[in-house]
């Protein structure tokens, strides 16, 4: 079904969450700090920590830290002692391991810290009172959008192949889950193929073999763009005009391949940029111990050349590479 | 206890993938005697001792020790049985200090560790016995050592291990006549204690002053066996060579008058660096210049301030008149000098290069023509080479890595011998050559100097120096302190105290 | 090391065993998958080319990180290089081919000047300058691209530097086989790579017999980080777009490849063919367990039986022939 | 390699200076940071205390590491056998700490063992074999969880192995300083150490001189995996859970630990104190980087400035001494 949070929870959208005047008069004068500590760093990080700045920007509150875990929760567990030490009074956080990052944040929350997440909360941690809420894309909407874009792209029948995310992270994982049953609901279509990947370099290579071992393959799904980006050019390499490709996130080569009518069919986003404001939101409300909604989503969004333009602004709120708008002109 | 001998080795064959080197020795060492082992280089004497000692297992033959049969897999089992031995390569890792080389597997431990104190001590009563305690510390690290203290460390190694039978193997090769004369004072007593030694050399003379018996080894097989008092030195070098000897054995090189108004080919100025204190020499055209000192006096020091190897604090050096700054060994051969280090296997040779890549390395570029290199010159000349200096070898491609030492010795001097270099800097280039090979060097060393060229020739013999040079100067403590013309060994050995 | 005492009781066998048995391991293997995989499509033609392509960058740096090693030095910082220049190529492609291309190799040989000053004029160990400089250059691409995948839209650039076919043959085999031709004769044939091998076999030695040792050890790193440049232009050309993580993972697969190849992490030991050999061992097995339909779990399971399996056939062999 | 050649000039300096210098780094880059940082809560006891703890499996395994390169070996497996432990100990505890700890060290060891006989017995380069075991050990960790995190709920577990202070002290610090202390006993005060040393810098000596060299290889390589399964241990301990991707990225953090203390890559020369100082370098300037609110790419530009600094000053210093 829908995305719900942890402990079952009614998504919120993201849109309801706001700051009035006087709130924002309150905190400016409090000098607060704020720690934003990311997985990892990407495309999609950078927008999402822009976010959180501007408005955090707004509220006076300044951000003290932007730490990078690597994808290693020990590093996050490290990172986060180290950050400590800077005395946040709210800190955002993807948390890479549920598990471990349980032992880890409880020592945050137990000093006071007011706590934020993206997509995920740490195992066994209570909404409204461990932690004020977590701010996820909408994962299994991403998931359900791609689908519908793949099975678009074919005329709704045809064999399909799906690459996964063979690593244990929330996100990807349930995207990846997503797509696939979403998949299944399409009568005409099949799945013959679906492969792990753990390094994202390898695009190229499982690709490669998923097209010699089934010519009837029409169209790939590829969990992020840097995969796909691989996928493409394998479809390159075979002659595979016609293979669709269709991923998640934006990225300038997918999008400009797309645009100009390449292998990419279509590209899912989420909007990195308002999670970053709503996270920042949310934190600046706990911090004056306003009630906050404990699972808040933004929608997915499926990408076409249509709308790239605009949703490239939107997502990541700067205007799409001059390359993508010199072949959008084209296009016209 | 029974009175087997203390080593019999029956019908010893080893061979090195095809290439046969022992091919049935006999060979006994009788308690309590010390017996000399002599051949040409390349004539199996090192591997025999290595079969000896269990570096080597053989591929057939039989080995029995105070009587016991034995066969050794590692040197271990063969030290455990009371056989400590002096490689001519020597067993030493340079970047550890004295006292762990010399007790390296023979540790002193007390409670599970290590009583360093107790094997410093003991370190430095060994340095004393083999006469260099006060030159070395215990806690300096090998690298840092000249090579004839080395040599010595070496053997003081040997002589740490209180063993029942020490094999040496050219323990003298680097060491001057003062060092050589203490080490038999050492070797006597050991002697004196029962313990049973093989002494292996090319200074052929050294057999008489301290040798019971004399094995003679020609191409893997033992040819001969004396009692000392029996044979003489030139009937040692017949067999050795199993033909007539064709050269009279000392041979007094005609020394050169030298033209005065002739500029000196190099100078050297009041040379200052941190090893060395005001040294001056001149080296004319035609001129073979010694330099004779003892251990750890500095000659090798002096020659490596020339080549550019330790940096100048003052001085000058001139060639052909011409003031030259010379910071490295490549600025060094650019200007001419070319330099014959004296120790093969870490500064002369890379071992797991051919013969032909090694004679090479000095004229890399010479070679190439412009950018590839002429492959079948480069065969040519080493053919040649290795012909004129008698380089025993399975072929020119053959790894020096598996060369006998002596024949190791001949490569590096073939590499810097063919060389357009005017001035050659010697650092006891026949050490561990052979009487009849060194003689060969001896000739082709004169040939070059005939031709104008010029050599400085630091040796740790003095009969050699004092044979071949038109004049030498005598080194001491870093310092020039004398220099004697035309001289005699026994001159010479009086001017170095 | 281990080689050197094996030799010490067996000489020249392995230089030529290991050249000669390399290749029968390489057979061998390409037998297996073949007669293991003949339903799965190994064999055909397009599988190969894709095997050949997927190999050629690696093979690339293969060659580079041959002189490195035979040198007695190591480079980690080529994988950063090779996303460097990549990203480099990619941005400065508008202002054209003539000016993007040679841009992005000098950006390489800039850094490769930089380690090969560290080490040979400060004299700092090859590793801790690389180490360092993989961190200063990852950052710098990460600052420059703002994270984001530059896109590369130039179609002839694409064709000549990774995308294009001639006939059945795609570019990058073409690329790969001129650069290990080129590599191999400059180790073998000329004076510059004996220097290389002496330097990295005995440094004094080396030194002197009159060779400058130090401006050898800045010579290879250079040369590497212009190959692993080179590299990075073709992925580029490849994916039509770089990205900061590009070469990322490469680092351990290079110096495999190397070294299955026979080359010495010890230095004096080098053959361009050999690591040339290894890549394409690593690259076929790659690919084959990919196409067996294997899970990530069993793959990195067999992939680390074949390498030691394959390498265990090669010095087995050479130490049964020293018992005999 | 390039230390010989300097050393061949010149004596013992090396040896004295390096241990020397590398304090004096650690010493200014501490300074540097406190007055730096002053005000960022870096010299808070709670901060040094951090950096302690998440030094400390760094210096285990660093500790281990220093053996191996002094052997002149590598291992590239210790990353894989730190998960593979932390999963064992975490999968084990519900039987008690008496069979999961015991279990784990052994799988530890096994591993070395298995690289150990490798190397030792068919002589297979341990670049090779370690990256081969890589593979193996990583899957099975990632078959056995199913990629899943493996809780950890055992208090008293949890305190010994990691999580647990001691007053002000953190358990983690204390098994540090143990491990470091034993390992420089054992290297510089035992005949083993000395063994190692002398196998690393020059193995047909060491031969000669009847050691066996094989053996030394074996047990370093063993030791080393032993530590890495402690290590892995108190990872579990400290993050109570166990999870497939531990250690992955302490690999070049430990080695570089390593060397920055002055242990040569190609064996000989090792120092377990100083391999201790070059964690401590290490985790000091991760940490210092962060306090500084750094972005990742400043932090990684910055941090390969400092160790190239850092090093440029041990070893410049030392060229300086050389040149007078
Ligand atoms: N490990 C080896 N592999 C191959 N050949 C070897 C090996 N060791 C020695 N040889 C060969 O055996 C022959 C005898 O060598 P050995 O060292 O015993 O000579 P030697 O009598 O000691 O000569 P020298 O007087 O020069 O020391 C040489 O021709 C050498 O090439
Ligand atoms: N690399 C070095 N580092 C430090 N001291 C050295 C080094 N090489 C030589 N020495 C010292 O310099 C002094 C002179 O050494 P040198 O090698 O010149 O002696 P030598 O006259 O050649 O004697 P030998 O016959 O033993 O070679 C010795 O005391 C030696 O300990
Ligand atoms: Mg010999
Ligand atoms: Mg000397």
């Amino acid at each position: 079904g829908e995305t719900t949070g942890p402990n079952g929870e009614k998504p919120t959208a993201y849109t309801q969450v706001t700051l009035k005047p006087d709130q924002t008069k309150a905190l400016q004068s409090k000098k607060y700090k704020a720690a934003i500590l990311m997985h990892t760093t990407s495309d999609f990080s950078s927008a999402l920590i822009k976010g959180a700045k501007e408005v955090f920007a707004e509220q006076g509150i300044s951000v003290v830290a932007v730490t990078d875990a690597e994808m290693d929760p020990k590093k996050q567990r490290t990172d986060l002692e180290t950050v400590l030490a800077l005395k946040p009074d709210v800190i955002i956080s993807l948390v890479i391991d549920p598990v471990s990052g349980a032992a880890a944040f409880r020592q945050a929350s137990d000093k006071g810290v007011k706590l934020v997440f993206i997509s995920n909360a740490p195992q066994g941690f209570k909404a409204g009172k461990d932690y004020a809420g977590i701010v996820t894309d909408d994962l299994y909407g991403m998931g359900k959008s791609a689908a519908e874009l793949m099975a678009a792209s074919i005329g709704g029948k045809g064999d399909v192949a799906l690459l996964y995310h063979a690593a244990n992270y929330y996100v990807t994982n349930q995207r990846d889950a997503a797509v696939k049953t979403e998949l299944a609901k399409f009568p005409g279509i099949k799945i013959i193929a679906n492969k792990g990947i753990a390094n994202p370099n390898d695009g190229e290579v499982i690709a490669g073999a998923i097209l010699t071992q089934n010519p009837s393959v029409k169209a790939i799904y590829a969990p992020w763009d840097a995969i796909a980006e691989g996928v493409t050019a394998a479809a390159r390499a075979a002659g595979r005009k016609d293979v669709k490709v269709v991923t998640m996130d934006l990225g300038a080569a997918t999008a400009l391949d797309m645009v100009k009518g390449g292998n990419v069919a279509g590209i899912v986003t989420d909007l990195p940029y308002d999670m970053g404001k709503t996270l920042a939101r949310m934190g600046a409300l706990a911090l004056l111990n306003q009630p906050t909604p404990p699972f808040v989503t933004v929608d997915a969004i499926k990408v076409t050349p249509a709308n790239l333009d605009t949703q490239w602004q939107k997502a990541l709120s700067r205007t799409p590479p001059d390359a993508i708008q010199k072949a959008l002109a084209n296009r016209k | 206890m029974s009175h087997a001998a203390a080593i019999v080795a029956q019908g010893i064959f080893k061979q090195f993938d095809g290439n046969a080197v022992l091919k049935g020795v006999d060979f006994e060492l009788a308690r309590g005697e010390i017996h000399a082992v002599v051949g040409q280089n390349g004539a199996g004497k090192s591997t025999l001792m290595k079969v000896l000692n269990g570096t080597h297992q053989p591929d057939k033959g039989s080995l029995s020790i105070f009587g016991r049969a034995a066969s050794f897999s590692s040197t271990g089992e063969a030290r455990s049985r009371g056989i400590a031995m002096v490689y001519q390569e020597l067993s030493l890792v340079p970047t550890m200090s004295v006292a762990d080389n010399i007790f390296m597997n023979n540790w002193i431990i007390v409670g599970g560790l290590l009583d360093v104190d107790a094997m410093r001590a003991a370190t430095q009563r060994l340095l004393d016995k083999v006469g260099i305690a006060n030159e070395i510390s215990p806690d300096q690290l090998v690298e840092s050592l000249s090579m004839g203290q080395r040599q010595l460390v070496e053997i003081a190694k040997a002589l740490s291990s209180n063993a029942q039978i020490i094999i040496l193997d050219e323990p003298t090769a680097s060491l001057s006549d003062q060092e050589i004369e203490r080490l038999f004072v050492a070797i006597r007593r050991l002697q004196s204690e029962g313990v049973s030694l093989i002494y292996i050399t090319h200074y052929l003379r050294d057999i008489f002053k301290i040798c019971n018996r004399v094995s003679v080894l020609r191409d893997g097989r033992c040819v001969q066996q004396w009692a000392v008092s029996e044979t003489s030195v030139p009937q040692l070098v017949a067999s050795m060579l199993g033909e007539a000897v064709s050269r009279q054995n000392n041979w007094q090189r005609a020394t050169t008058d030298l033209p005065h108004s002739a500029t000196p080919l190099l100078e050297v100025e009041n040379l200052v660096t941190s090893h060395l204190d005001e040294v001056s020499f001149k080296v004319y055209p035609g001129q073979i210049v010694g330099l004779a000192g003892l251990l750890g006096s500095g000659r090798t020091e002096i020659l490596n301030a020339i080549f550019g190897l330790d940096p100048l604090d003052s001085g000058q050096i001139r060639v052909n008149g011409r003031a030259v700054q010379i910071q490295s060994p490549a600025q060094a051969i650019a200007h001419g000098i070319n330099l014959v280090p004296e120790d093969r296997r870490s500064q002369g040779l890379i071992l797991d290069f051919s013969v032909m890549d090694n004679l090479w390395l000095c004229s890399l570029r010479k070679l190439a023509n412009p950018v590839f290199i002429d492959q079948n010159r480069a065969a040519e000349i080493a053919h040649e080479l290795v012909k004129r200096l008698q380089v025993k070898t399975t072929g020119i491609d053959q790894a020096v890595r598996f060369l006998s030492g002596g024949n190791q010795q001949k490569v590096v001097i073939g590499k810097c011998l063919h060389t357009q270099a005017k001035v050659l800097l010697l650092d006891d280039p026949t050490f561990g050559i052979d009487l009849a090979a060194k003689h060969e060097i001896m000739h082709i060393v004169n040939d070059y100097v005939q031709q104008g060229n010029a050599v400085v020739f630091v040796s740790s013999e003095y009969s050699e120096i004092a044979s071949f040079c038109d004049t030498t100067y005598i080194v001491k403590k870093g310092r020039i302190a004398g220099q004697l013309a035309a001289t005699t060994e026994e001159r010479l050995l009086a001017a170095v105290q | 090391m281990d080689i050197a005492i094996k030799r010490a009781t067996f000489p020249f066998a392995i230089g030529q065993w290991q050249r000669y048995i390399i290749y029968f391991v390489f057979v061998g293997l390409f037998v297996f998958f073949s007669i293991f995989l003949h339903d799965k499509g190994f064999l055909q033609a397009g599988n190969l080319m894709n095997i050949a392509r997927q190999t050629a960058m690696i093979s690339i740096m293969a060659v580079g990180m041959t002189f490195v090693l035979s040198a007695a030095e190591i480079d980690l910082s080529f994988g950063a290089v090779v996303a460097l220049s990549a990203v480099t190529v990619a941005l400065l492609l508008p202002y054209g081919m003539i000016v993007a291309v040679p841009a992005a190799l000098l950006v390489g040989a800039l850094c490769g000047l930089i380690n090969g000053l560290f080490v040979s004029k400060v004299g700092i160990p090859s590793f801790l300058v690389t180490l360092g400089m993989t961190g200063i250059i990852t950052g710098i691409t990460r600052w420059v691209t703002d994270l984001q995948t530059i896109p590369v839209d130039n179609e002839t650039f694409a064709f000549i530097f990774g995308s294009g076919d001639i006939g059945p043959i795609s570019v990058l085999f073409i690329w790969m086989m001129v650069i290990a031709a080129g590599g191999h004769v400059l180790l073998r044939k000329t004076s510059f790579g004996k220097e290389v091998l002496a330097s990295g076999g005995n440094k004094i030695s080396a030194m002197y017999s009159g060779i400058n040792v130090n401006r050898v050890k800045l010579y290879v790193l250079v040369l590497n980080s212009t190959l692993a440049a080179l590299a990075g232009i073709l992925y580029a050309g490849r994916l039509q777009s770089a990205r900061y993580t590009l070469g990322e993972s490469d680092l351990m697969m290079v110096i495999a490849a190397v070294i299955i190849g026979g080359t010495s992490l010890f230095g004096g030991k080098g053959t361009v063919i050999g690591a040339l050999i290894g890549a394409l061992i690593m690259g076929m097995v790659n690919n084959g367990l990919v196409l067996m339909g294997l899970n990530v779990d069993q793959q990195l399971i067999l992939r680390g039986i074949i390498i030691i399996f394959a390498v265990t056939m090669t010095m087995g062999t050479l130490r049964k022939k020293k018992k005999s």
